[in-house]
């Protein structure tokens, strides 16, 4: 029992500090001496180091690529993507999703119908699927619509990804919503006259809190996964893991780390981010889960 | 052209299509056959893996043919005409092609005896059909731009023309040029049977014709090839056997083809066919896969490869002379195209096996030079100056916007390219654009800068539709002109070489238009591409391929890489 | 029954509403009709071929016709027309539906055949190692990015120790039943490992709430082996969660499945997919979405129904309701 | 009627000893401490008896029938004492031991038959699964065995009762279920945890009646777990009575309801719910609330509900000792009923209400 919980804890330590590593070597990357500029090429004694000639070691920690690119510096780089998209996506989802949910959860009536229909629409196409369709309908979009330049492909992505952040959230809070209206607080406050902004604000909100930061933890861990595979599968982002690992797949069994090393970083910062969701959860005792 | 060098699975080669088509010759390997061989083995199933597919439906006038394209519609189809392994064209299907004194007008004599596999018979209406069927086609209508055509109005359209054609017996046919179709104007054009090389060539039967046009199955194309088709699925598999009565022996007087049966497949990754011919799950692929061929260099004991570096592709950068960009500057042309660095680009990404590109005329190519006035050396101080000066005149940075086919290896080349451009003040931002939409892009101008690969083929002919002013559009409507190129001393030259009637005044004449290019600096030229096509040992017969006038016909003709299937065989001992 | 009709109408408006948006923003802005037909044509057709389009799908109408247009041609296996394969979707689709279910049929299969076993050990074996193994795994099964355990599983399986062919080749069980196994395995361990690891987690918690249960005490003051009380007992009355928690992952499993065809270069609806995204093939992707939206629709229909079968008190709810 | 009765019963002795207990403690672990559930349990049941277990909610009667009958978890449990069931030693027996007994030995019927049935199998296959493992039997001899026993328990058109599942039975047909259950393999010993708490008043009755009557046929030893004391007058030989995890008080019912000597013994008794009571009257008559058996208050576990109380009863702990003139009646208390005048309770003792 106790082992178990310094396990959990300790992975809670490792989410933290991975965590915070990765955004503060993502922040402060331009300024590290030891971290390349993302389109540097290595080099040693003066000989492009390019076609995977370096694998890690001491001039590139996690080798070079076709290019002769430093992987490492990439990883790092490219983090802030990920992070960005990851963030901006959670950021939009909790507001909509939470928006949505508490009206419908509150109000219900036809609110409720209307939100759960396009909840359910919303969750029964694949989220994969609806993103990547999403995506490449904006691309068009953009070009055929005037006055869209200022959109680029990132915020795209935060779009696509954010409706996918909304749905499941919006179905939380509506249940949570429901439960919480008919708590004994919250009719109180209903009976002494409360108008409904002032009871979802005061009664309601607060006791969201816990379950949405929760539920934004894994879900930014999803979010993350599906930025990468997004780019993995060549409608996402080009400055992201999961295009390094589309770029160097296939050269997997000559030039390994170019492909693993940018697995690993999506893979540990999505474990990460479960593990942290998983200690939140245990935290307040959160017991909804996105599958 | 061809835009990528890699493609994905997204990336079927549409763009080489249109190119393709009109490319011709390009005899290949120099292996001579060895004669040690032994004699062939009759039977057998090969397994061949190519990388894209773009090829629905199976009629010769629609066809979006790519390389290994090329070599699958060989298997039902025989082409009228083929090129030799000593660069001339020989009759295959026809029994000759015969011009008047003065190269406008052309005979053409079908070979008699032969049938289609579904039993039709090939004779002169046959062929006819197929040929006003092809030059309606969006791009074979470009290539035969230049015959004479008759007012052929259909139920759809009152103004329809068709191809003007005298048939003279069952057997035989005339055509006659005449300059933008014009009867009236007709003009000598000695390399017409180039033409009849390509996939204009290729002669399906009028039945399969007709049940497509009725809206039938496409899939089950019928010609009077080696092989029939036994099935087909796009992008996966086509499966042929043995055409029993194949009208055609070799040199020993054995009956054609050698296999039963040939599995095409489709892995649109060079570096998954490797592994796969490794594996032992296919016995032959071909790659222009720099890093692949590289890797096979050092197995050839194990798996032969032939290599083809004479009349291959070059990748460049298509440039957009119209638009109203920077690159309408010669000077920011030519600073970006000295900009690159060639020695980089060939180490980085063609594994260091290729040659740099100083123009659109590979090795081999009529017109071919290696000093045309362009150096690929790296010269970044004289690139950097060329752009202060752009920039001080028009006070005004430059900005370059380069796009690019779905892949890996394009994306690299892009980021590449991004920091050579960098180093001398040129801002490129770049992205990707899908295979579809790639093609359409450049055909309607809505570019800057393409990724694009060019197709060779061997005289400068071939090139006409798609450099010859007359063929270029305004921005927004398609012209296969993509770059919109108009110059004077290229049409001229181009105009040349197309009447010349001797060799060495069109040689003068390619050599003009590459020098003129290179002074103007309207492609960006990178490199060449060099083919493999790595096999296991037990495969044999390569460039065997006897034509009826006992030449041989040379692999790789107009599109490097494919080869002729019918005279492989497997042998049982190796 | 009654209930059967209503969930059945249930999802039938999701599924209408679903497809009637894809095919909206496939459609959207183009500019036009003939524009729209040219673009959904791929490109170089001639004007008789857009007459032909606009008239065949009623591109000229408002959205609403042709979505009953649509319809009905969904419901006649009438897809339309891939631009980039030049050939009929329903065609094209067809034997790439063939790749995308065994997959999805595998990838359950798999997925229970790890997940009910562990499940049943670990809620037995409470609180022990194993059961703190189990959850560890299926914690990391859960998170694992589908193309990071793809890529793990090639590296290990195909490259390092060449049991599997680094190539994939969608051969199908009634060809070649040996390649079809060494060709499908890994996709499909891709797939299942996240499924095993949400059904793991599922089943768990349920068995170890059934097996505090008076019923499953009883069966043990009965004398009934561990074994027939674990399987017989106590799983029975946890299967409602794991057939619910296959309905719920669906959309997780295809999506996975859009990866996995890519990484392993199987020829499937997801691959397909992506390559008609890529291309601009307006009908294909239509078509895809259209299909694995039904897909999903089904199966969750089927996991409703099927609560009846595996419950009688539900079957029993339904009749009285 | 033959009974499926296993072989192995005959020739064994129709009295003596059945079960002994032995300072029997099982405590459980919480998150907040060790609950002594079960504190030192001494008790001795001879075969054929009827004994009732009696107490409040929580005085551990319920577990402590589990512990003989070794239902409890494994984790989480400490158990010490000794349970000796036909001379073999239960407490950390290994579990094939307990499964040899279970069912065939010794047989349990539980509080609520709504629970304690499997909802997913048919009334049938869950009467006739521990006739088919335990005795063999064939699939159509089990369905007849079944018949028989349904029809034992008084459930009519039972053929029919054996496609049915729990959910079509009403509470006291479940209930009779459960009892063929327990019977099923003919146990020696029978334990029935509160079998008609959650039943209406007259099936209560049915369904106790019933068990006595078996109990009587079969000769079967039973051990009746219940709140009330009425039941335990009407269907035991002997009693014990639990407070706080201990015995309070044992004796033969006759004897214990003809003199009580334990205060609390008095106090539940005179809670005894009478036919004017609604049904499931609660035993709150008893002012208080039972001890903290997680820091058991020193001395008697009942003095700070006790009317009787002295000083001495919350310093020392009283032990189970025979009655001087009933040598068969044994009680824990210092001042037994009829020796000191009741006082007023003292304020809630903190540990009471804790």
């Amino acid at each position: 029992m106790t082992v178990l919980r310094r396990l959990r804890r300790a992975g809670g330590w490792f989410a933290a500090t991975w965590l915070v590593a990765l955004v503060g070597l993502a922040v402060t990357a331009p300024w590290l001496p030891f971290v390349r500029a993302a389109d540097e090429k290595v080099r040693v004694g003066g000989k492009l180091q390019s076609r995977y000639r370096l694998g890690p070691g001491r001039h590139a920690l996690f080798g070079v690529d076709n290019s002769g690119f430093d992987i490492f510096a990439r990883c790092i780089h490219y983090a802030r993507n990920s992070l960005l998209v990851g963030v901006s996506a959670t950021v939009i989802g909790l507001l909509v999703g939470g928006a949505l949910g508490v009206a419908a959860g509150y109000f219900r009536g036809w609110v409720d119908r209307i939100v759960s229909v396009v909840i359910d629409c919303i969750l029964s196409i694949p989220a994969l699927v609806l993103a990547i369709v999403l995506v490449s309908r904006l691309d068009d979009i953009r070009q055929e619509l005037p006055g869209l330049g200022w959109v680029t492909r990132r915020w795209q992505v935060v779009a696509a990804l954010s409706l996918l952040a909304v749905a499941p959230l919006a179905r939380i809070v509506r249940a949570q919503t429901l439960a919480l209206r008919e708590r004994e607080f919250v009719l109180a406050a209903r009976s002494l006259g409360a108008t409904s902004r002032r009871v979802i604000a005061t009664e309601i909100l607060p006791n969201l809190v816990p379950t949405m930061v929760t539920v934004a933890s894994t879900g930014l861990g999803l979010l993350i996964a599906a930025e990468g595979t997004l780019a993995f599968l060549g409608v996402g982002l080009g400055e992201s893991w999961g295009y390094l690992i589309e770029a160097n797949r296939r050269r997997l069994d000559k030039a390994w780390w170019a492909t693993v090393f940018p697995c690993l970083m999506l893979f540990v910062t999505v474990m990460a981010f479960n593990l942290l969701g998983d200690r939140l959860s245990r935290r307040f005792d959160v017991r909804e889960v996105i599958t | 052209m061809r835009s990528v060098v890699t493609r994905r699975r997204a990336g079927a080669a549409i763009a080489t299509v249109t190119v393709a088509l009109v490319s011709v010759a390009g005899p290949a390997r120099g292996t001579t056959p060895p004669a040690a061989e032994g004699d062939p083995v009759m039977g057998g199933t090969l397994v061949v893996a190519g990388d894209a597919e773009v090829t629905n439906p199976w009629t010769p006038k629609a066809m979006q043919c790519d390389s290994y394209c090329q070599q699958r519609a060989r298997t039902f189809y025989d082409p009228l005409v083929v090129i030799g392994q000593d660069e001339k064209v020989h009759p295959f299907l026809a029994e000759s092609v015969t011009p008047n004194a003065d190269f406008t007008q052309w005979t053409i004599k079908i070979r008699s005896g032969i049938t289609f596999t579904d039993g039709t018979p090939l004779n002169a209406d046959a062929v006819i059909r197929n040929l006003q069927d092809a030059s309606s086609g969006f791009l074979l209508r470009a290539v035969v731009g230049d015959l004479a055509k008759v007012p052929a109005p259909t139920a759809a359209d009152a103004n329809a023309t068709a191809l003007k054609v005298d048939k003279l017996d069952d057997m035989t046919f005339v055509l006659y040029t005449g300059k933008g179709g014009d009867p009236a104007k007709p003009f000598p054009w000695p390399s017409f049977p180039f033409a009849l090389t390509s996939q204009l060539g290729l002669i399906a039967s009028p039945k399969y014709l007709d049940s497509v046009a009725a809206g039938g199955d496409a899939t089950k194309p019928v010609g009077t090839g080696p092989f029939m088709v036994e099935s087909y699925a796009p992008r996966a598999k086509l499966v042929v056997v043995r055409n029993p009565n194949y009208w055609l022996k070799d040199a020993a007087g054995r009956q054609l083809p050698y296999l039963d049966k040939i599995e095409f497949r489709v892995i649109e990754d060079s570096e998954t066919s490797a592994k796969a011919l490794q594996a032992g799950d296919i016995q032959v692929f071909s790659t222009s896969a720099s890093a692949v061929v590289a890797d096979f260099r050092d197995q050839a004991d194990q798996f032969p490869m032939n290599e083809q570096t004479k009349y291959v592709e070059t990748n460049y950068g298509l440039v957009n002379l119209a638009a109203d960009t920077p690159l309408k500057d010669r000077r920011v042309r030519c600073a970006l195209s000295m900009a690159v660095d060639r020695a980089e680009y060939v180490d980085t990404l063609d594994a260091g096996i290729t040659q740099p590109a100083n123009g659109l005329f590979s090795p081999g190519q009529e017109g071919n030079l290696a000093d045309n006035g362009f150096s690929t050396e790296r010269n970044v101080d004289a690139a950097k100056q060329l752009i202060d000066d752009y920039v001080k005149e028009t006070g005004k940075p430059v900005v370059i916007f380069y796009g690019t086919t779905n892949s890996a290896l394009n994306a690299q080349r892009a980021e590449l390219l991004k920091g050579w451009w960098k180093d001398i003040g040129v801002t490129m931002t770049w992205e990707q654009v899908p295979q579809d939409a790639f093609i359409t892009t450049a055909l309607l101008g809505k570019f800057q800068i393409l990724g694009w690969r060019l197709h060779g083929g061997t005289i400068v002919d071939q090139q006409y539709i798609w450099w010859h002013s007359s063929a270029s559009a305004p921005l927004g409507q398609l012209s296969l002109n993509f770059s919109r190129l108009n110059d004077p001393v290229i049409d001229e030259n181009l105009d040349k070489a197309r009447s010349a009637t001797d060799d060495a005044t069109r040689k003068a004449a390619a050599e003009a238009v590459n020098r003129q290019m290179a002074k103007e600096c309207y492609a960006i030229p990178f490199s060449f591409t060099t083919w493999g096509t790595p096999h296991v040992k037990a495969l044999k017969g390569f460039a065997t391929m006897p034509t009826p006038d006992g030449a041989m016909a040379a692999d790789g003709a107009g599109f490097a890489g494919w080869f002729w299937t019918t005279t492989l065989w497997l042998d049982p001992k190796a | 029954m009654r209930y059967a009709l209503q969930r059945i109408g249930q999802l039938l408006v999701v599924f209408v509403v679903v497809t009637f948006a894809v095919l909206v923003a496939m459609r959207l802005g183009a500019g036009g009709h003939r524009e729209l037909a040219r673009r959904m044509l791929g490109g170089n057709v001639t004007d008789q071929q857009v007459d032909e389009a606009v008239r065949r799908y009623h591109l000229d109408s408002n959205y609403l016709v042709q979505y009953l247009y649509w319809l009905k041609g969904f419901v006649t296996f009438d897809l339309g027309y891939s631009s980039a394969n030049s050939m009929s979707v329903a065609k094209l689709l067809a034997p790439r539906f063939w790749t995308t279910a065994l997959l999805g049929i595998y990838a359950i299969a798999v997925g229970l055949l790890l997940a009910v076993p562990a499940a049943v050990i670990q809620a037995h074996r409470r609180d022990s190692w194993i059961d703190r193994l189990g959850n560890v795994a299926s914690f990391i099964g859960f998170g694992v990015p589908a193309i990071v355990l793809g890529i793990f599983l090639q590296l290990a399986f195909s490259l390092h120790w060449h049991l599997f062919p680094a190539i994939g080749d969608s051969i199908y069980p009634w060809q070649q039943f040996g390649a079809h196994v060494r060709n499908f395995l890994l996709p499909t361990l891709t797939l299942a490992i996240p499924q095993a690891a949400i059904y793991t987690r599922l089943l768990r918690a349920d068995m170890v709430a059934t097996l505090q249960r008076d019923f499953v005490v009883l069966a043990s003051a009965k004398g009934m082996p561990t074994r027939r009380i674990l399987w017989r007992h106590a799983l029975r009355n946890s299967l409602l969660s794991i057939v619910t928690s296959v309905g719920t992952s669906l959309g997780g499993l295809l999506g996975g499945a859009v990866v996995v065809e890519t990484l392993f270069d199987l020829d499937g609806i997801g691959s397909q997919m992506v390559i008609s995204v890529l291309s601009r093939d307006l009908f294909t992707v239509q078509a895809c979405v259209a299909f694995v939206v039904f897909i999903v629709v089904v199966v969750n229909l089927v996991v409703d129904l099927s609560y009846s079968l595996i419950d009688p008190r539900v079957r029993m709810a339904r009749a009285l309701a | 009627m033959t009974r499926p009765r296993p072989l192995q019963t005959a020739g064994r002795p129709a009295e003596g000893p059945l079960i002994e207990l032995t300072d029997v403690r099982t405590h459980f672990a919480t998150e907040r401490g060790l609950v002594r559930a079960v504190d030192g349990v001494t008790l001795t049941i001879q075969r054929g008896r009827a004994v009732g277990l009696v107490g409040e909610s929580g005085s551990g009667k319920t577990v402590l029938s589990r512990s003989i009958m070794g239902l409890l978890p494994r984790r989480g449990v400490v158990r010490s004492g000794s349970i000796r069931f036909e001379g073999t030693e239960l407490i950390d027996a290994p579990r094939s031991t307990l499964r040899s007994l279970w069912g065939r030995e010794m047989a349990m019927v539980f509080q609520d038959p709504m629970t304690s049935l499997n909802p997913l199998m048919r009334v049938g296959e869950q009467i006739a699964e521990p006739l088919r493992i335990h005795l063999g039997q064939s699939r159509a001899e089990a369905r007849d065995t079944t018949i028989r026993l349904l029809t034992e328990v008084r459930i009519p058109s039972p053929a029919e009762r054996l496609r049915q599942y729990p959910y079509e039975l009403s509470g006291g047909m479940r209930q009779r279920v459960m009892i063929a259950i327990a019977l099923a393999c003919g146990p020696t010993a029978l334990l029935a945890d509160e079998p008609t708490t959650a039943l209406d008043v007259t099936v209560q009755a049915q369904i106790l009646a019933l068990l006595s009557e078996e109990r009587r046929e079969r000769n079967m030893t039973l051990v009746l777990v219940t709140h009330d004391l009425g039941v335990v007058a009407r269907h035991t030989d002997e009693v014990a009575v639990m407070y706080g995890g201990k015995v309070v008080e044992r004796a033969p019912t006759a004897a214990l309801f003809r003199r009580t000597r334990m205060p609390y013994t008095e106090a539940l008794m005179r809670s005894i719910p009478t036919v004017d009571d609604p049904p499931h009257t609660r035993l709150a008559a008893i002012p208080g609330r039972p001890p903290d058996l997680v820091e058991p208050p020193p001395g008697c576990r009942f003095a700070a509900r006790c009317a009787y109380a002295r000083e001495r009863c919350h310093a020392e702990e009283p032990s189970l000792v025979a009655s001087s003139d009933d040598p068969d009646h044994h009680y824990a208390c210092w001042y037994p009923v009829g020796t000191v005048e009741p006082v007023a309770l003292r304020p809630a003792d903190p540990a009471a209400v804790g």
